[in-house]
């Protein structure tokens, strides 16, 4: 398609640091300034994108198209919710944790079937096994709530209990949000180390051509296992976090057309790109709360949205953007 | 002993339609080696345009005209197909997968709204079918004489579609398309044509298991999603591509499913998607497929 | 042992009464009306527009309890907006929102609504898998809600225990498994076995339990022999009636309802399940009436929710339903149901409580203030009177079930007009202040305040 | 003692004897052309030795040590490493990164998914110093996908060299380019094995380079060794000319 410009010098990838505070900052004032609903969707969309960052890893930088990230997403959202029901945990942290410890679980027991393959049979074989835990999750209500779902109530954040009283919109525009927002940031620096790392490279490596990274001696079944597992656990910690916000899960989250919407969302963004899937997350969570609020079509004008992307727009918003901005770099200096 | 008859009945009825779906789904697959995510909701669509035809427009006309509107909706999904393949799909071909899913999850979706604008959100039903043709005596039991029209169709339908690609000259071409498409472009196949026709076969099948059961089930909303994981299921046990693996993955399918209602019901989906995924692990191209 | 009473006894106790009856003259004191005179409100009220968020299923099978909830909300808002609107001035708007986007959406759709819409009021909501969830949501967007229907004793039973913002209109859910256990008590005492198809959700489990827990006590030799759990909008309901029929049981219960209902009873019908058992039913005929053809078989205990169905009480009897069935018929070319009914009732409950308030503290009164008034309400609606009791929030009105029977007045069945039966909802529901418990509170208290018949 | 043999190394395609029961030995530092006629088994057996394929009966010594079924990592580990005749790189890094990833590799960094891999300076500085040994310092940070085809040749190379393999395998590095650039690619690519003493395996077509640059040729035909010796031995084996050049081939 498009090859990157030619860079002459190479440049660090810490140059980004200061554009990334600036956002960070801007984040951090935005409840201030923004109504609480906004900052709830925005919320909605930081927690979306650690799950595509996530999701990504294998998309964009290990070349495996998981169509069956639901699971994951699903694995953290009902770890929490079983940690409430049966051991009545409340703590955020804890939550987190055993979202982690869930996710790792899972994703290597998947990890070590799905690996196995690449192109179309990785995209069934993780579609089918999402499909199991959301059958599971469906049929075992005694266990799950069936399509009730589990209700989460107001976590601790750091040992801080919300008093009964206290407004709950408050809490998740103002408590909440921030804890989603410094989880995201941990989140997206340790993606980009991840992806930046020698280890980053690999997987790129692998992605590019299977054959010649086994012949620089990478073990690419393992590195693809390990990425499925890095890529897993960041969608966990994702579903972990949106449950406070969400209030309750229900099965819905692991059904594979959620898989369809976070494959969606890292095209959207554009999956080269490592803020492709961030910039996706968040404007895919506004283009659906708003759809689903104006029209009963809001269905078609999702699928319209995407048929035009992978049509006119494949490298996504920020590859577009990139582009653009490459364009009008050369126009101007001329 | 009877019971045993109906259950059996009931098990080839599902995998009759399931094998219209998924027969399509791995025709397709075949040919293009494009899974289309639409193709659920196009046998949305053949049920939706045989229960309106039958149920609302032409309601009260004769029962032989009724039964003569039933593959109305094969039609109506071929159509579909026959549009959607060269104006569509057929720039995704040679991009990667996650395009390829993508516009067909993107099809999917629209085609939800297109049904929702067109029919409205009701259930539609063309029962009428099915109330006259009665049932017919099982020893103790009674069956549905229509749930047995729709096995046939679907023993028809395979043995049409077996005739038609080991003994037709256009099944031949299918094949040589689908095992390579450049040599075959090079002998002077036009593979377009191919694609198209092919594409419009698939759709036609997936539009027939729709419209065969308006008749003894209602059209709704969100059928066709249901109906896409579990012709997955067919497929990915079957093996992607293979007509033959469709079909007995249909028949696998169609009795787990009745015996796991009776027996296990807690884990029936479950233990649908774990045979799935076990026969992609141990042969991930399916019972039937050719290797990857 | 000999002390134990009959269950003759005992239904007569429990004040079961299967006959046409009255439900007793309009407008007691201290009973709403929805038809009494407007008066003159005090105070200013603001003329901007009332803003009512209206979610429900607009889509998918469940549309066919949906829009008719829709339209008894439309019909009650234009009528009241004819009049001048709320308290004279407030023009009623309507926001509707698709619940069929699923639960997660719902939830941020309702934040939505408040937040950025700014509705006034929220109404809907038809599943019961989605009040457990839009209810804390409300509760923390402090919006005042009166929920149609999603009618699980589970909202008020544990996910929201002490509501401040939320109302439901009508009847508890383990009414329609109760219910439909006592008629079944009565109409066909002598049943030895029955099988269960009951949708996969909430809804269906509700109906399993309280039908299990009543049929226990009243007709401790009956046992369940069967059980299907269909996914909720299925459509081939062929393994659920082979797996049914093979258990051979005297009675089927069933909680299927809208489209699936349909779907199940064709099919059912061409398998010869109704020529081979009793089938009763909790909601058949509480969808859309006209989704159910004349080819459904007569005889079968046709539950309404334990609601309303259009017919009873007869028109002669109770006019507000006459009238209602005549507005609603005229303006949109079908029949209400009991979502219909239940989206008008609280319309008009919504109205009352504005104008008590009014009166008491003059000016637009806050939601506090309607609050006050919605609490203990007693109101007579197109139903008969529906009281919202103050502890829970919860709207009561006495549950009825009856038998499908053909007349030729209508293009589809009916409630046998001289068959139906009627109980009071005190007496199937647990009492204020009955410890919350599981699965139901209504559930504990019936296993262990109802007598044990003798077998 | 040689750096590596083969004892009766058999492949079999269904019914074709891609390598028949070959005894193939090359010593330390040798630089050795592999020739034949398309089809003579010559990739097949860089293929069975580097683990590309699996053999279906003899043994591969490597030093003495049987490699025959080791795997690939391990191999490369051994010390084998090699290009490939149709390139084969990582299209969409850079070219820098294409050969500093071999150098991960081989210093088992590519685990390191904690630190940034700029922060390995002397990975970079190793990587830079091999661009630059192979001319294509000034291409650096251009994508592998979009330079030129002699240059893409040379990185494929450069990215197996800079494995540090004691034996390199190098599939046809100058097919694909036009005559007049052979000449070069090869000069550098045979002062660089030169130099460090890496024992080399080229497969080639073009007979100037092939007696050329190399020590030794052993030529194939139909799955086995039909002649081993000096390029001057072989120039006049007559046996060979046949076999490889057609009996028109004067």
């Amino acid at each position: 398609m498009t090859s990157a410009p030619p860079a002459s010098e190479k440049r660090s990838p810490l140059r980004i640091v200061p554009w990334a505070a600036a956002i960070a900052a801007v984040l951090a004032v935005l409840p201030w300034v923004i109504d609480p609903y906004q900052s709830i969707l925005i919320a909605y969309g930081l927690v979306m994108a650690i799950a595509v960052l996530g999701f990504n890893l294998l998309l964009g930088y290990t070349g495996l198209l998981s169509f069956g990230h639901s699971a994951y997403f699903g694995v953290g959202a009902y770890a929490v919710a079983f940690m409430v029901k049966y051991l009545h945990v409340q703590s955020m942290e804890l939550f987190i944790v055993g979202a982690i410890a869930a996710s790792v679980l899972v994703t290597t027991l998947f990890g070590y079937v799905c690996v196995r393959y690449t192109r179309i049979f990785f995209s069934i074989l993780t579609l089918a096994l999402s499909q199991v835990l959301w059958s599971l999750a469906f049929k075992f209500f005694w266990v799950t709530g069936g399509t009730d779902g589990l209700r989460v109530p107001t976590p601790k954040l750091i040992g801080v209990a919300t008093g009964e009283g206290e407004d709950k919109i408050r809490f998740l525009t103002h408590g909440y949000y921030y804890y989603v927002l410094v989880v995201f940031i941990v989140c997206v620096v340790v993606m980009w180390v991840v992806v930046h790392s020698p280890f980053g490279k690999a997987l790129q490596a692998i992605r590019d051509n299977e054959t010649r990274a086994r012949f620089v001696g990478l073990r690419v079944r393992a590195y693809r296992f390990v990425a499925f597992l890095i890529s897993g656990v960041f969608t966990g910690i994702a579903g972990a976090l949106w449950v406070p916000l969400n209030g309750l899960t229900t099965p819905d989250i692991l059904y594979w057309p959620f898989s369809g919407e976070i494959v969606f969302m890292a095209v959207l963004g554009g999956f080269r790109n490592f803020t492709g899937p961030i910039v996706g997350a968040v404007v895919f969570n506004y283009l659906k709360t708003y759809a689903v609020g104006y029209t009963v079509y809001w269905q078609a004008l999702l699928g319209i949205v995407l048929v035009v992307l992978v049509m006119v727009l494949p490298t996504g918003i920020v590859g577009t953007a990139r582009l653009l901005w490459a364009y009008a770099g050369r126009r101007f200096s001329r | 002993m009877d019971i045993l008859v109906v259950h059996l009945f009931n098990a080839l009825l599902y995998a009759s339609v399931l094998f219209l779906i998924a027969g399509g789904l791995s025709l397709i697959y075949g040919v293009m080696r494009i899974v289309n995510l639409a193709h659920g909701n196009l046998f949305a669509v053949g049920a939706f345009t045989t229960a309106s035809a039958v149920g609302v427009w032409f309601a009260g006309s004769t029962s032989a005209l009724l039964f003569l509107l039933v593959p109305i909706g094969a039609v109506a999904a071929a159509a579909i197909g026959a549009v959607v393949e060269p104006t569509l799909l057929r720039r995704f071909y040679r991009r990667p997968e996650e395009y390829q899913l993508l516009v067909t999850f993107g099809l999917l979706m629209i085609l939800e709204d297109v049904m929702r604008f067109l029919w409205g959100p009701y259930p539609i039903s063309a029962s009428v079918l099915f109330e006259k043709m009665g049932s017919l005596h099982v020893g103790d039991y009674i069956y549905p004489r229509y749930n047995l029209l729709v096995i046939a169709t679907g023993v028809l339908a395979a043995l049409f579609l077996w005739a038609f690609i080991y003994r037709t000259k256009f099944g031949v071409v299918l094949r040589a398309t689908s095992q390579d498409m450049r040599r075959a472009s090079a002998l002077g196949v036009n593979v377009n044509l191919v694609y198209v026709e092919a594409f419009t076969i698939g759709c036609f099948m997936a539009g027939l298991g729709g419209a065969i059961i308006a008749p003894s089930q209602p059209a709704v909303l969100g059928m066709g999603v249901d109906a896409l994981v579990l012709s997955f299921i067919v497929v990915v046990i079957g093996g992607l591509g293979s007509l033959e693996g469709a079909l007995v993955g249909a028949l696998i399918v169609g009795v787990i499913r009745e015996i796991g209602i009776s027996v296990f019901p807690e884990i029936e989906l479950a233990v649908l998607y774990l045979i799935a995924a076990g026969v992609l692990f141990v042969r991930p191209a399916g019972l039937f497929g050719r290797t990857a | 042992m000999s002390n134990r009473p009959t269950r003759r006894d005992f239904l007569s106790q429990l004040g079961v009464t299967t006959a046409a009856m009255a439900v007793g003259s309009v407008a007691g004191a201290g009973v709403a009306g929805i038809a009494h005179a407007q008066e003159k409100p005090k105070g200013t009220i603001p003329a901007t527009p009332f803003k009512i968020g209206h979610m429900t299923f607009f889509t998918g099978a469940g549309a066919v309890l949906g829009e008719p909830m829709y339209k008894g909300n439309v019909l009650a808002a234009e009528e009241i907006n004819a009049q001048g609107g709320l308290l004279g001035k407030r023009k009623i708007e309507i926001l509707k929102a698709d619940e069929a986007a699923g639960t997660d959406a719902n939830t941020k759709e309702m934040r939505r609504l408040k937040l950025s819409e700014h509705i006034d009021m929220f109404m809907g909501i038809t599943s019961s898998g989605n009040t457990p969830a839009l209810g804390p949501v409300a509760e923390e967007l402090k919006l005042l809600t009166i929920f149609i229907d999603g009618c699980t004793d589970f909202l008020f039973d544990k996910a929201v225990p002490n509501p401040r913002y939320i109302f439901r209109i009508t009847n508890i859910q383990s009414a329609d498994g109760s219910t439909c256990a006592v008629g079944v008590a009565q109409t066909w005492p002598n049943i030895k076995t029955y099988a269960n198809i009951h949708p996969d959700y909430a809804y269906g489990r509700n109906c399993f339990d309280h039908f299990g827990i009543v049929t226990k006590k009243l007709l401790p030799n009956a046992k369940s022999v069967s059980e299907a759990w269909p996914k909720l909008f299925s459509t081939d309901f062929t393994p659920h009636i082979t797996k049914t029929l093979a258990a051979k049981p005297d009675l089927l219960v069933t909680s299927l309802w809208g489209g699936d209902y349909v779907a199940f009873y064709k099919q059912a019908l061409q398998y010869g399940l109704f020529d081979k058992m009793k089938v009763a039913t909790t909601l058949a005929l509480g969808s859309a009436p006209q989704s159910i053809g004349k080819d459904h078989p007569e005889g079968v205990l046709t539950g309404v929710h334990a609601n309303y169905h259009f017919t009873y009480p007869a028109g002669n009897r109770w006019p507000l339903n006459k009238t209602f069935v005549e507005k609603y018929k005229a303006r949109w070319n079908e029949y209400p149901n009991f979502q219909a009914e239940g989206a008008y009732t609280a319309t008009y409950a919504l109205k009352t409580a504005l104008e008590k308030a009014n009166k008491l503290i003059g000016g637009w009164p806050d939601d506090d203030a309607v609050i006050g008034q919605l609490e203990g309400m007693m109101i007579a609606g197109p139903g008969g009177y529906v009281s919202i009791r103050p502890d829970n929030h919860q709207g009561y009105k006495d549950a009825i079930t009856g038998f499908s029977k053909n007349v030729p007045e209508y293009p589809f069945p009916i409630l046998d007009p001289s068959r139906i039966i009627t109980i009071p909802i005190r007496n199937i529901t647990a009492p204020p202040g009955w410890p919350k418990g599981e699965p139901t509170s209504t559930y504990t208290w019936i296993e262990q305040t109802w007598p044990q018949m003798k077998a | 003692m040689n750096l590596l043999e083969t004892e009766k190394l058999t492949k079999y395609f269904g019914d074709t004897h891609a390598v028949d029961r070959v005894d193939f030995t090359i010593g330390e530092g040798e630089v050795l052309a592999l020739i034949g006629s398309n089809g003579a088994g010559k990739t097949s057996l860089v293929n069975l030795i580097s683990g590309f394929l699996r053999p279906d009966s003899g043994r591969i010594l490597l030093r003495g040590v049987d490699v025959t079924y080791l795997a690939v990592h391990r191999r490369i580990e051994a010390g084998i490493a090699r290009s490939f005749q149709i390139v084969n790189l990582f299209d969409e890094l850079t070219v820098l990164d294409n050969v500093a990833l071999s150098v991960f590799a081989r210093e088992r960094m590519t685990r390191y998914f904690w630190t940034l891999s700029d922060r390995h300076p002397a990975v970079w500085d190793e990587a830079h110093e091999i661009l630059r040994q192979f001319g294509l310092g000034q291409k650096a940070s251009m994508l592998a996908g979009g330079i030129a085809q002699g240059e893409r040749k040379l990185l494929d190379v450069a990215v197996a060299y800079a494995l540090k393999p004691r034996l390199l395998f190098l599939d046809e590095p100058t097919s694909g380019v036009s005559t007049r650039e052979k000449a070069p690619i090869m000069d550098v690519i045979s002062s660089i094995v030169r130099s460090q003493n890496i024992t080399a395996v080229v497969i080639e077509h073009d007979m100037d380079i092939i007696f050329k640059y190399s020590d030794r040729i052993v030529v194939m035909h139909q799955g086995v060794i039909l002649a081993s010796g000096s390029p001057e031995e072989i120039r006049r084996n007559e046996t060979v000319k046949d076999a490889v050049f057609g009996p028109s081939h004067a």
